[in-house]
Formats: C-alpha cells, structure tokens, sequence
C-alpha cells in the first residue's frame, strides 16, 4: 500500500505532521498551484499501514488518517503488492 | 363529535400514524384523541417540549415516509413559524392544524378568531406559498383533515387547516365513511435527482431509508439537494417553483360552494362565520345575497370572484379585523365591505343583514 | 473504506483549512464504518453552523435543520422509524445555545440517538461570537473584554438531564473518540458525546491559538482524564483552565426509540 | 321546533357533560338535529361553567344560542352569571338546595343535589337528576333517547346509578305523575 | 460606516442603554458593535440563548424605562414572532432591527431580500398593527434607527427597521450630528390607569420601580392590566385601540419622498432598490417616470398614491416576489407592475427602464 | 401584613379549591415580608400556567409573560436595572418544558435572581396533560396508558447548570419553603426552589388525590429530607416513589445582575 | 387578636384542618351562599397567634395562614386589647 | 469619474480590508464618494473572497458594481472566480507569485507576498503592498489619501509596517521611478 496526500483536498493545516509517530509528514514548503502548503512526505514506506495493512487485514495506526480534517490521506492499494525494504528509525 | 375529535378522526382515517404537539387551548383535544388512540394502531404520539420541537418532529418524522401531523393555537403557531419555513424549503408533506383563538399574544385563549389567516401565508421570513384550508362544520372538521393529507402529499408542502375554537369545541353528529380516499406522494424515479421538479414542478419523493441517499437542507439548494446558497439564479428557480407549484394550480384545486351567482351582495366566507352567512341567504333568504364559501383560502382563488356578474359589493365577514378581505380588495373594482368581528362571537345573522340592507340603501357600512 | 461514505463530489468541504470539524467527522465515520452499519440505514441529522454542515458530506440521507433543532427533528425520525440508525452533528451553539431545550429533553427522553457535539467555544459560522461554553476571560467578537459568564459543562448537563451514555474526548484524541462514538452507539438510549475541538479561525484567531497545532496543543494540554483525577484527586475542584475527559456516565435507564431487536 | 337550553353550575358539578348527553340524545337517538357548545378555561374554573346545546328539526347553521328557552342551573353563581336575565317565557330547572334566588320566568325548583345525597349516596348525580327532570318536565328530547345517551356517555359500572338518578329525576319534576 | 454599525451608533446615539441579541449573519455586525460599545457607556449588551429571548429580555428591559433594542435577521425573527405579539399586546416601546436575507427557511444566509415585508405587519398570531421603517443609505441606517425609538416611544408599539443584507454591509460615508433628538414616551399621570388611553388612544408610560404597581399581562386586560379575557367587548375595544392609535395617524406620520409628481410611471419602493430607482429616474432621466420612496412602510400611506394624478401604472421594485405590490394593488385601480426579484442581486437600473419602455409600448411586463 | 402584599380586588383567584398555588404564594409573601423588602422595588415575572398567574394578585410590578419565557424577560428586568429585585413564579411545564432553555441558561448566567417552581406534575391551565416532571405511570389526557417518559430532577438539573442556590420543598412544608425562599434571595446569584405542589383538579383527579387533603398526605410522605438521606443511605438510590427535600446548593459562583450594594 | 376565615376568599378545601397543631378548624357541615363548606373554628382563642402575637410583636405558628391556598385565613385586631383566659389543650 | 475596484484573493489575506482602506482613503480623505461591498459568508471562506468598491465624484446610488474597471487579484481561485471575466480594457493588479494565469486586459505583476515575507518579514501586509500598487499605478485615490485610511485602519502599533509596505508596493508598481 502507498500512502498519499490528495492535493486537491489537503489545506496545509500541518496536523498530520504532529501526530504521526515516524515523523512520516514534513511540512511543505512551497506552495501548490492552490496556493496550498501541502506536507511532503519522507519515506511513507515506513509507515505500518503502508507495510502491513494488506497482511493484518485491517488499518493500522491510521492517527493521520483520522485527525486530517480535510480527508486528505489515504492509502491506495499497489499491485503486485511488494513489501519495501526500509530503515525504521526508532 | 366535537370539531377537534373529528380533525384528529379525520387524520386517523387517512392513515396518519405521527403525531408530534404541544397542548394549547383550544386545540389540545386533538392531541389528547390522538394520545388515546396512535398507541392502538403501532403510531406514535410524542409530547414535545414545545411547538417548535412538535413541528421538527412533524418533519422528521415525515422524511420516513409517514402521515405525521400536528396541532396548535396562536401562540404556538407563532413559534412554529421558523419549522414552517423549512418545511417549505425542504418540501416536506405535513399537515398542521391550527384551532385559531382571539389574539394578539395571550389575548383570549378560549375564545373562536380568524385571526391568524395572513400570518399561515405570510409569517415565516421570506417568499413562499402554502395551502389552507378552513371547515365550518365538524363534518369538515374530519373530511378536510383527511385531504389535507393528500394535499400534503401531491405538492409536498405543508398544508394548514384552519379551525377555530367554535368549530373546535362545537359537538355536532358526523358521518364518519368506511374509507377516506388516500393519495400519497408520487415516488421519486429511478434515476432521477431528489429535487428536480417534473412537469408539474413537483420532484418525486423517496423516503429516508429506501436507499436514495438524499441530503435534505434549508439552504437554497440544487436538484441533487446540495447547497447552493450564493448563487441567484439559483435561488430564484428554486423559490419560484416552490411558489409556482402551488399558484399556478389554485383555481384546478380551488374547493368551494358557490349559492346565488345571480346575487348583488355576494358574502365571501370561510369558517365558521360560514353558518351565519348560510343563515342570512338560504335560511332568511335575504334578498339579493349570495355567497362565496371556501374551504380552500390559500392558494387564493380569485378568479371565483368573477362569478357573480352582478356584484354590487362583496361583503368579508371574518374574525378577525378583516384579513381575507384585502386579498379580495386585490382583485376586484366594487367596494369590499370588511365586516370583521372580533372578541370571541360569531356574527349574528341580523349583523350582517343590517349591512346588505345598509348597502341596498346606498349607506356605507 | 471511510470514503465510501463521502460525497466526494463535495469534497474538499467549506472548513478552514486545520478545522477540528473534519477530523471529527472521520472518527463517527471510522465508528459507524467499524460496526458495518448499512449507508441506507443510517440517517445523519444537523442544525446550522459549521458543525451541522457535516452531515451534507456523507453519502447518506441526511437531514440539515434549523439552528438549534437538530434533536428535535431526530426524534421525529427516530420514533417515527426506529430502526433507522440516527446520528446527530451538532455544534456547542446549535446544541447549547439555541437547541439547550431539546438538548435536555432528548436526554431525559433517553432516544436512541448518537449526538456528537463538536464545542469548539465558539459560534464559527457567524465568524466567532461568542457561545455558552466560551471560557471566562476568552474573547470573542461580541465579549470584546473577555467572556464573564460561566461556560456550561455539557457533559454533566447531559448526565443531570438523563442521558444513558455521556463520554467527553477532543479532536486530538482520535482513537478514545472513535470508540467512545462506538460504546455511545451501542448503548440503548440517547448517548452524547462531546468533542472539544479547535476553530483556528473564529476562536483561535482571537485567543492566540491562530495555528491549527497550537489549538491541538493546547487541547491535548488542558485535557485531563476523569478516571485518573477521580482516583487522585480527593474531591477537589479541577483548575479552571483544565477540563476532564472519559466517559461520564453508562447507565440503562428506560429508553425511547430503541429498536426491538436491541 | 328550535330548543336553546343552557346549562350552569360550578366546576365539577357535570354541567358539561350534562349538555353532551342532551345533544347526543337529540342527534343520536331521536334523530334530530343538535348543536353543543360551551364556555371554556381557567376563567370558567372556580366560577360559574355553562354549556348550551341547541336542538333542531333542521340542520342547524348559526350554531350559538341566541335567546336560551330552556335553563338548567345549579349554582347560585351560575344563575347569577347566566340565569339572571332569561326571559319571561323561558323555563327553567333550579338545584332548589343550591340556588338562592328564583327567576322572573318559569321555575320549577328541583331538589337534585340533596336528593342525590340521600336517596343515592352520591351527590355526583345530581346533573343526571337534573336531565331527568328536564325531560320530563319539557319534553325537549323522548325519555328513550336521554336513557340511551346517558347510557353512552357514563362511566362504564355507573350504568345503574346514573338510570336510577334519571328515574328519581322524572319523578321529582311531576311529582304526582 | 458600515450599515450594521450605522444602526447600531443610531441606536446609541439614541439613547439606547440595552441590547439583547443573538448573532446571524447578515445582522451580527449590529450586535458586535453594541459589544464593543455598550460596555463603556454603562449600558447593557447580552447575548442571549436565542432570539425568543432576546425579544423577552428587550421587553422585560423597556419596562424598566430604557430603551431597549435588538437586531436579527429572517429565521431569527420567524421565532420572535410570538413575543412581538406580547411587545403590542401590552404595548412596550422596544425597537428590532432585520437585516433580510434571502429565504425561506435558512435560504440564502449572504444574499440581500426584502422577503419580511408582509411577516412584519402579519407574523405574529391575531390582529394588530406594528410601525416598520426601511433605510436605503448608510445614513438612514443611523437616522432611522435613532427615530425608530421615538416613534417605539410614542406610540409604545415595537418599531422595526427593516434593512437588508445590501445596506448592511455597504460601507458609506455617513454625518453623524451631535446630537439627534429624543421623544420618551409621555407619563402615566397620577391617578391615570396604567392602560387607559388619552386622546390620541396611547395610555401614560411608568416604568417599574416607580411606584405605580403595573400588572402587565399578554392576556386581554383591561384599562388596570387586570385580565379579562373572555369578554368579548373588552377585546375588540382593547384590540381596535391597539390598531388604531397607529392607522389612524399613518398619512401624519409618513416618512417618504415623491419625485415628479406628474409622472406617467411610478416607482413604489424602499429600501436598497430605492437607489435603482433613483438612478433611473433623477440619474438617467427616464422620461415619464417618477417614484414614491418610502422610508415608513407600515402603516401604509395609501393616500400618497393619488398624489400621482397621471399615473398610468405603478412599478414595485422590491426584493421579493411581490409584497408591498399587493398592498398597492388593494388601493388603487391601475394596473400594479409587481417587479419582484430574488436571489440577492439589485435590479439593474436597464431592467426597471426596460420595463417602463415596454409599458409605454402598451405591453404587459 | 402579607395581605398589604396582595391585590384585595382580585381575590378570590382563580385556583381550584385546595390548590398549591396559593401556599406558595403566601410564603414567597412572607418571605419577601420577613426581609422588609418596598413593594415599589420588586417586580414579580412569570409566564403562562395555573402558577405563572400568581403575580397577578401581587400588588407590585409584574410581568405575566409568554409560555415558558419567564426568565428571559425576567432577565431583561435584572440587567437593565439590577436595583430592583425580581422573582419569578413559574410551573413545571412553564419553566422545564418549553422554557427549558431559558432555565438551564439562566442557572448558568447565575442571573440574580429568585425563582419559585411550582411543580404540581402537571399542565394544570390546560386541563392536565402530562409534563416533564410527570413521573412514570402517572396518567394525565396525554399520557391516557401512564407516563413512559422519565421525569426530569429540576433540582440536580439547575444544579448542574450553574444556579447558586437551590432547594426543594412542597406546599406542604411552608415553614421550611419561607425560610428556603429567604435564604434563595440573600444569595447572590441565580436562586432556584422547586416546590412540589397539589393540584386536585388536574392531576389529583386522574390520580387518587382527588381531595386536597390526600394529595398534601401523598408530598409529606413521599419526600425525604436530603441531608438525612446523604448521611444514611450509603450512596444507595432512592426508592423512585420518594424524592428528595432540602438545599442541594448553596455557592458562590461569579453572578450577574447583582446590585452594586450586595 | 381574632382569628378569622374570611368567607369570600375560602373555597373550602380543608387545608386548615390537617395543619393546625391545635385542632381549631373543623371541617364545615353547610354550605354557604357560594355553595362552599367554609370551617368552621372550635376555640379560636386557643390559637397563641390570637393569644401572643401583640404581646411577642410578631406572629407565632401561623401554619394555617401560610398553608391557606386562598388567603382566607387572618388576624384581626380587637380593641381594646384583652387577653383571653382559655383552656390550652395539649 | 466612476471606478469599479475589485479585490479578491483567499481568506486571511486581508482582502475586505484593502477595500475597506479604500473606500476610506476616497471618502474621508479625497472627499468624494466611495461604497463599499463585499461577498460573505462560509462559501466564501476556504475559496476565494471578494470585495467591490466603488467611487465616484457623484452621489453613488445604484451600489453594485457594474463592470469593475480595477482589479486587485492575490489568489489563483480568486482569478478563475472573480477575475477572468475581466474586460480588456480593465487594469489588474495581481499577486504574481500567487496567481498563475494572466488575464486579457492589462495586466501588472506585483510580487506582493513574496516581498513582504523577503522584505517586511510577514507576509500578513501583502494586501498593504497590493494597494500601494494599485494607487502608484492607476492614482484611483491620492497617496496621501492612502496613506491617511492605511493610518486610520490597522491596529495600533503595526502603523510604521503598513506604510513600509505601502511605499514598498509604490516602488513596485513604478519600479525605475
Ligand atoms: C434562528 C437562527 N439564529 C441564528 C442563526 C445564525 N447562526 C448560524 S450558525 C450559528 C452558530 C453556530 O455555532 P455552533 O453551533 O457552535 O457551530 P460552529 O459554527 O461553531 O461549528 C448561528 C448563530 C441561524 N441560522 N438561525
Ligand atoms: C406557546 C404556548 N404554548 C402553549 C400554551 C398553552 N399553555 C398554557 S399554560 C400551559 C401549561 C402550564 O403548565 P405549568 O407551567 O406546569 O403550569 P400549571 O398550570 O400546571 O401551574 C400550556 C401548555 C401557551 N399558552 N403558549
Ligand atoms: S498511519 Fe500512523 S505511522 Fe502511518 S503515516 Fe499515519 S500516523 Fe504515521
Ligand atoms: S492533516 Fe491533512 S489537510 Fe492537514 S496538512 Fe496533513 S494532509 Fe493536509
Ligand atoms: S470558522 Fe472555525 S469552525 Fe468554522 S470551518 Fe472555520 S475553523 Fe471550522
Ligand atoms: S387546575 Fe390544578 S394547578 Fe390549576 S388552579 Fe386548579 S388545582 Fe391549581
Ligand atoms: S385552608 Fe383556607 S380555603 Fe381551605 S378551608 Fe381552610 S380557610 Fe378555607
Ligand atoms: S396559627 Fe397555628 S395554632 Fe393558630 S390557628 Fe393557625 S395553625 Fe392553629
Ligand atoms: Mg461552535
Ligand atoms: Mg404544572
């Protein structure tokens, strides 16, 4: 699974960036054709959803997800699915 | 039966299973009728907090598809004027019943008025239209509830029906039928937006529930129920047709008697000053005088106005200090005699001889 | 999957950008999503203000009121259809201010609804004036010098008033509010719960929390969980800039509306 | 041939009710036409309540009394309030035990409370005494069609109490009869 | 200035030591200014719990002696309706200010509308009579308000102005006088019943606390304030008082402005479309034309219409379906243009010419 | 003395014989009387109902409002000019059905008010329909099979709303109720007494105290004093046919309206 | 002082006869004009009201007089002023 | 001479009070006549706001605008909603880091938010800058005039910033002068 910020949704408010525990969400810097500071993202394939959600069945963490107030994240779904080889930083 | 027990049998009889209200005198027997009998038939009676509570419920509960109706008086129709407006707006089939009483505020809660008859057209803020009915007897009281029903339901408004306290408390002998003609709402298409008109200018409807998935709001809205607020063009198509679906249609509904076209001195009545006007023309046979009974007063049919070739006068008796009449006034050039009582009778016949014999005279009343 | 219930062609809402209401919404839809309710079963039901626009988001029927009336017009859905799921999104104003009445009443009658009451102490839709829950002190555009009467504690109004489940969580803690929404459903009667949550707008504008994350912060900071202070706390009074969160009461008092198979 | 009858007393006394049974009597039973109405509310409380009932041959369209021709009183607040000024053909039926004055028309003075009290032990039937007596004494509706409407209007189990009150009405207006 | 603020420094200026509001939009300004304001001149700004209240508590402050005042817009005022019935009945000066926008129902909450126009004079329950007044500059925004409470005052009846959304928000330039001038209701004199009329049908005015014991009530009561609800004689003669200590004065009391008399055409209007108006006539100089532009439009002045002795056909421009057109339509015989437009958008001065052109064309807009 | 409070000319009033208005009356008079007050400073408000005519026959100023808005007129006359005093004679269904709203924010505000509910359980004015205090199984016109609702605790609920001073009494206790409503007025802020109270015709009628008598027999027995409930029940429930009497509050939270001297 | 019950105002509900300590309203046995079964008093001078209330300068008990719905109930002055000698009962 | 301004740009960006200062600098400052209008409410959050005003030397009555002959865009939604439909012969002023399109009519670049963070450090005056454009530009209203609403609008304390930032936005509209 890839995690991914919808521009056409996300207002810049930065509280992804709070909240989630790998530090996956950067604030953005500059801004998008909305005018948008949309957060960038620095290596989502660290997060337990993106690596495992397909395997347990069920979203995991997902703090993001849910405290995005402009419904702005999501994971799609990647075929075939390929887990990532990544540096977790703990 | 009293009028009021007949209004609640009538609402019985077309299926209303809802009933949402506040007590207020003179109207409360209806929901005490309703109390003792909804429970008995798996309806259900709800005591809300107060009117404005009793007319969202009304609302809600008609989003599920039910015949739900409340019942009121002056002060309490006052506050369920905002609802009102969202009924409209929202397009949702409701019936209200209204046993008028003398006001303004508090002002006499025992006693018979016609006194909210502008305010059911005009008292909610902004441009709409709604339909009203009035009996004069309590065979009306119960056949008149019954069609408010399916008034409701084909134009998807809220329709009035407007007693008052001497029909609601009058106890007079009624013919209840085995069935009353019961029309619902035509449903909403497969396929089609929940607030776009068809050619009568009214959408289909599809209860919360059926799978529809309608956002209902009242804000100004689009076909598919989303707001729309800062856009005119919207605006007006919208409210017009909410208007325009009532008016255009007001003489194919218009519910009337008509006694004497040929008259001079033409009574143009509804409720139950109604008797006495029956009493001065057919009874006394007054000479001269005929009569305009409505059932229906809102969407206001003018057009019956025309009827009598040989109007000298039309003569508004109402309780209230004449409110009908200015709507007659509107649309014809011969003097509109007002003959508005108020303070709790009925006028008596002679009343309103003396102004058909004062006019004869060529005296103004 | 949340997203199935979205309109999405009306997304991105009207919200300002960092708006709680947004997460708010995510957590009921997370709860609703999680007991696999059916979307034709389930009717949303609002006033007016930027809380009550929710509603108008979600792929259900969904019913946007009048300011204050909300519960008024559930009841009417639910006791005229009990077996319809009936939620309620509602602001601090429209629930509090205006809608105070049939807030208690729904709450004694016990209806079988889900209210979720996004308090961010302020009237936002109007642009910030302010409301029965704003602090003593806070400023607003219609308390220039400062707020000087006392909020309500809706949370306990709701208990006094009769409710069967009352849980209070902010827009931070996402996870104790999905399952405080979902323990709310699952109890018979009228479950309330009250969600603090920042308007960077209309209230932090005025009272320094203009970023969103400054607003989280100081939610996050001034939130104290009831069980804890209960068990420590010896009866005394909690400071007045902090507030409790938890679930205040889960009880069983007879219901209305409840479905019969319930 | 148009009957306006109006009824009055004090709260409790079944002035109401007393007017629905004649009404019911005349509409239902004896076939004919009939009006009820009836003053209303806290001012009514306390005080005087009355009711009218209008009975006809034909349909009944102004439906208000206009000059009552018949008069049943029980109080002396209620003939002051609404006895008073009847007129000199009317007739009227007094609670003689309650009533103080007496009219310039018609009196015929019935003891209905007092009676209630000691022949049936329950003064609460002194409004049926008083329809008895009433029909009795004018014939405004067929004795058949008042035990038919009381039967229809009285709390069920008060049938026989309520027939026999009737009865000790009938008797007490042509006491010799 | 803005409008809003514009009323709100009439009102002060005015005198006015309480506001009880609740906020909507387009009205809040009024409110958030009185905020601001109030507080420093030892007055009282509350906002209340709702509308309903915010009526209650401006009456309940007007019977203390000050003048008192709020200020809502269309759902708002839908729910004070049964308490501007109470403000008449028992006949305190009180002032409300509706900033109209776009309805039914919650509508169109930023859009301009003159939607309350007949809600004003018929929303509550019963018969009665209220004084409505309509600014359409910035500056009669202040100079209105401020005569809204002399004429509340004077008459003892509420007052409204009724703006709208348009010159709420406008900002203009306005003069702000040093001081404008103040009418308090004349005393109660000793000895007077505190509900009995003098000459011209208004009784004294004692505020509470000042020893004359007054039992103020919603109910009909009579010339003590003693209820007396079910007669019938006391009602009409309390309710035809009530209605006529302003009807009968309303050509004295008129506030308006005749442009050419001699005209063909005739513009009836108030409010922001009074700007069109004068744009069309005085401006463009469309010929034939000439205008009536109301500042009071209840009571009604019906007479000012025959000032016009040329008049072919009066036009209503007004922000709404036709409103104050149906009150011209009752008073005279030629025909009435109801020029209604909804949606929040003014005529443009081209949609008012083209329809005087297409009337002088003989056709029928 | 009271009699110099009353309005000779109106009396008798309009309450059934026997009925708990007029109790209450007298010892709101007393009361009033006890603390000297000048008939020419206080204002009595009230709004529609059986109890809400009871500042008719005061011979002060008064304010007979609309159903239910009581204290927000009342309100209106307390802020515009605090100097006076003002109470407030509401019913149950005046104060806790439709005026609900203006009740709970009125506790909130902590208004310096004093307010006296007459709780006779019922819409006495109207003939007898259920109220929110109505308790189950009562019957009334609108609850022909028994009440379903739960009735509302007025005084938990201005409790929890803010109110400084609150007390419950009945008709019965007049002693007690004189001295509550004294010491209701000399605290500062919102005061709050509830008085459960007959009402034969209405209510007792439908519910076996048709007399007088049997109803004051049924409110002597059926209240228990709170103080000597808390010290011996053991945080037991009451039994739900008895209700508590006594203070419930008496604090000093910030108030407004309250003349400068207090 | 003696008491009173002041037969305009009474409406009979015998209010005054559960209260009184000293048992001095007894149920009326007639009705009056009105129609009402005003008590009738056994003794009015036991009352200390009626016996103590000039002397202590305020009034003593006063149960019946609070609890009358009607204000029927009163005090009136007897001049000159002489105490009464009365059994007391207890 | 009638001019027609029109700001738009997203919320927060100061727009209602750019015309506010406006309309203040036309009409209590230059002495003639200024209206000023403006979109509201919460459709108009999160998208682009709008304010109009107008001013005149004349009385101003019909109060609308018509065809705005002045633009001032700061947003790229603000131009799609408020600004494409612009006439040639209109002159806009706009945010040129902000906004991506251009229009049609003449067009002058004002890198107003960018300036404002680089040059002033808060990029809250950007609007500031934006109408010391607009005046150097197009001389709608005096300098002075300017300068004066500027004054008599901002909070206290924020004075000295505003005026940089006004005569930052002068230089910019005239940038050789
Ligand atoms: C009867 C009525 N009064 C006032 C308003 C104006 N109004 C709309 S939303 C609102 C306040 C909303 O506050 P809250 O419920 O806290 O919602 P928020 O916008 O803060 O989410 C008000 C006063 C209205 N729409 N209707
Ligand atoms: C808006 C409105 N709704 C309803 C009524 C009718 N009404 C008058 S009094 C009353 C109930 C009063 O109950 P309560 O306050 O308990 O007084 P009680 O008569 O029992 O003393 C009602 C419903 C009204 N006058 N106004
Ligand atoms: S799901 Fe959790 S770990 Fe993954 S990105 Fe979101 S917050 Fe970070
Ligand atoms: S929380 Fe959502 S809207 Fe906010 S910055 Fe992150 S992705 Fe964007
Ligand atoms: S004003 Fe406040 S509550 Fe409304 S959308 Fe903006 S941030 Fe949210
Ligand atoms: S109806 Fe009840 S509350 Fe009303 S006066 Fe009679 S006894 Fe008292
Ligand atoms: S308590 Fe009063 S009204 Fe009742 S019986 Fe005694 S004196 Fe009469
Ligand atoms: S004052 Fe006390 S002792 Fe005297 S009569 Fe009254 S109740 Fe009896
Ligand atoms: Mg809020
Ligand atoms: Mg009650």
């Amino acid at each position: 699974m890839k995690l991914d910020i919808d521009e056409s949704r996300c207002k810049g408010c930065n509280l992804c960036t709070m909240v989630c525990p790998y530090r996956i969400y950067q604030p953005g810097t500059a801004p998008n054709r909305r005018g948008i500071y949309v957060p960038h993202l620095d290596q989502p394939e660290r997060c337990p959803n993106a690596r495992l959600q397909q395997i347990y069945g069920r979203r995991l963490c997902g703090v993001c997800a849910l405290i995005c107030p402009d419904q702005a994240i999501r994971w799609e779904k990647e075929k075939p699915y390929e887990p990532h080889n990544v540096v977790i930083e703990y | 039966m009293q009028g009021n027990v007949a209004c609640a049998e009538g609402a019985l009889a077309a299926g209303c299973t809802f009933f949402a209200g506040y007590p207020i005198t003179p109207s409360t027997e209806v929901a005490e009728h309703m109390a003792a009998k909804l429970p008995k038939r798996k309806g259900c009676f709800i005591q809300m907090e107060d009117e404005i509570a009793s007319m969202a419920a009304i609302i809600g509960a008609a989003w599920t598809g039910v015949r739900a109706m409340t019942a009121t008086s002056g002060p309490g129709f006052s506050l369920m004027m905002e609802n009102i407006g969202y009924a409209v707006m929202s397009e949702t089939p409701c019936v209200l019943i209204n046993v008028q009483r003398g006001g303004p505020s508090t002002g006499q809660p025992t006693m018979a008025a016609q006194g909210d008859m502008m305010q059911v057209r005009f008292g909610s803020h902004g441009d709409f239209s709604i339909i009203a009915l009035a009996p004069s007897t309590v065979q009306e009281c119960f056949e008149l509830t019954a069609k408010a029903f399916n008034l409701a339901d084909q134009f998807r408004c809220p329709v009035f029906l407007m007693a008052d306290e001497v029909i609601g408390h009058m106890r007079e002998r009624i013919t209840i039928p085995d069935s009353v003609q019961i029309v619902r709402p035509k449903p909403l298409q497969e396929g089609m937006l929940p607030f776009a008109p068809e050619d009568d200018l009214i959408p289909g409807f599809a209860a919360f529930g059926t799978g529809r998935k309608i956002p209902v709001t009242g804000l100004t809205h689009n076909e598919k129920g989303y707001p729309d607020s800062t856009n005119p063009a919207r605006h007006e198509s919208l409210v017009r047709r909410l208007v325009d679906k009532i008016e255009t249609v007001r003489h194919s509904i218009a519910d009337y008697e008509i006694v004497n076209e040929e008259a001079e001195y033409v009574f143009v009545c509804y409720g139950s000053p109604v008797r006495t006007v029956q009493e001065v023309v057919q009874r006394a046979k007054t000479p001269g005088t005929g009569y305009l009974h409505l059932r229906m007063i809102w969407p206001f049919p003018e057009q019956l106005l025309s009827r009598f070739p040989n109007v000298k006068a039309f003569i508004v008796p109402e309780l209230n200090l004449g409110m009908i009449s200015r709507e007659v006034e509107r649309h014809v050039c011969v003097p509109v005699i007002s003959a508005g009582k108020i303070g709790g009778e009925l006028h008596a016949p002679d009343e309103l001889v003396a102004i058909v014999e004062q006019l004869r005279s060529g005296g103004c009343p | 999957m949340r997203d199935d219930w979205l309109r999405a062609d009306r997304l991105p809402h009207i919200y300002c950008a960092g708006c709680g209401n947004g997460t708010i919404m995510n957590c009921v839809l997370e709860a609703v999503d999680q007991l696999g309710w059916n979307m034709d079963e389930t009717v949303f039901v609002s006033g007016i203000g930027c809380s009550s626009r929710a509603p108008g988001y979600i792929r259900t029927d969904s019913l946007h009121t009048t300011h204050g009336r909300a519960l008024a017009f559930a009841t009417g859905v639910k006791m005229a259809n009990p077996s319809l799921h009936v939620l309620v999104f509602t602001g601090d104003g429209d629930l509090s201010a205006i809608g105070g009445n049939h807030f208690i009443h729904a709450c004694r009658r016990n209806i079988d609804l889900t209210v979720v009451c996004m308090n961010n102490y302020i009237y936002g839709m109007t642009g910030g004036q302010g409301s029965p829950t704003t602090p003593i002190g806070k400023t607003s555009t219609t308390t220039p010098y400062g707020a000087a009467e006392m909020p309500f504690d809706l949370a306990e109004l709701a208990v006094a008033a009769g409710a069967n489940y009352v849980a209070r969580w902010t827009s931070y803690h996402v996870t104790e509010l999905t399952k405080a929404v979902v323990a709310g459903i699952q109890t018979p009667g009228f479950s309330f719960i009250e969600v603090r949550c920042q308007c960077p707008t209309s209230y932090g504008r005025r009272n320094k929390y203009r970023q969103p994350g400054d607003f989280i912060t100081y939610l996050r900071e001034s939130a104290v969980l009831k069980d804890r202070w209960d068990r420590s706390s010896a009866g005394e009074e909690l400071p007045s800039e902090k507030f409790l969160i938890g679930e205040f009461v889960r009880r069983s008092r007879p219901a209305m509306g409840v479905p019969d198979e319930a | 041939m148009r009957h306006e009858v109006r009824f009055s007393g004090f709260g409790g006394q079944g002035i109401i009710l007393s007017a629905v049974i004649l009404g019911r009597a005349a509409a239902l039973y004896d076939n004919r036409y009939a009006v009820q109405t009836q003053v209303y509310g806290p001012e009514a409380r306390g005080g005087a309540s009355m009711s009218q009932v209008i009975i006809d041959d034909e349909p009944i369209l102004f439906p208000k009394v206009k000059k009552p021709n018949l008069f049943v009183i029980m109080s002396q607040e209620g003939f002051e309030k609404y006895g008073k000024t009847a007129s000199p053909d009317a007739t009227m039926l007094i609670d003689s035990g309650l009533v103080h004055d007496r009219p310039e028309c018609i009196c015929i003075e019935i003891p209905a409370t007092r009676e209630a009290k000691t022949q049936l032990g329950r003064d609460i039937v002194a409004n049926i005494i008083m329809l008895g007596s009433l029909v009795a004494a004018t014939g405004v509706v067929s004795a058949q069609a008042l035990e038919q409407a009381i039967l229809a209007s009285v709390p069920k189990g008060t049938e026989e109490l309520n027939l026999k009150a009737m009865r000790l009405g009938f008797a007490l207006a042509v006491p010799e009869a």
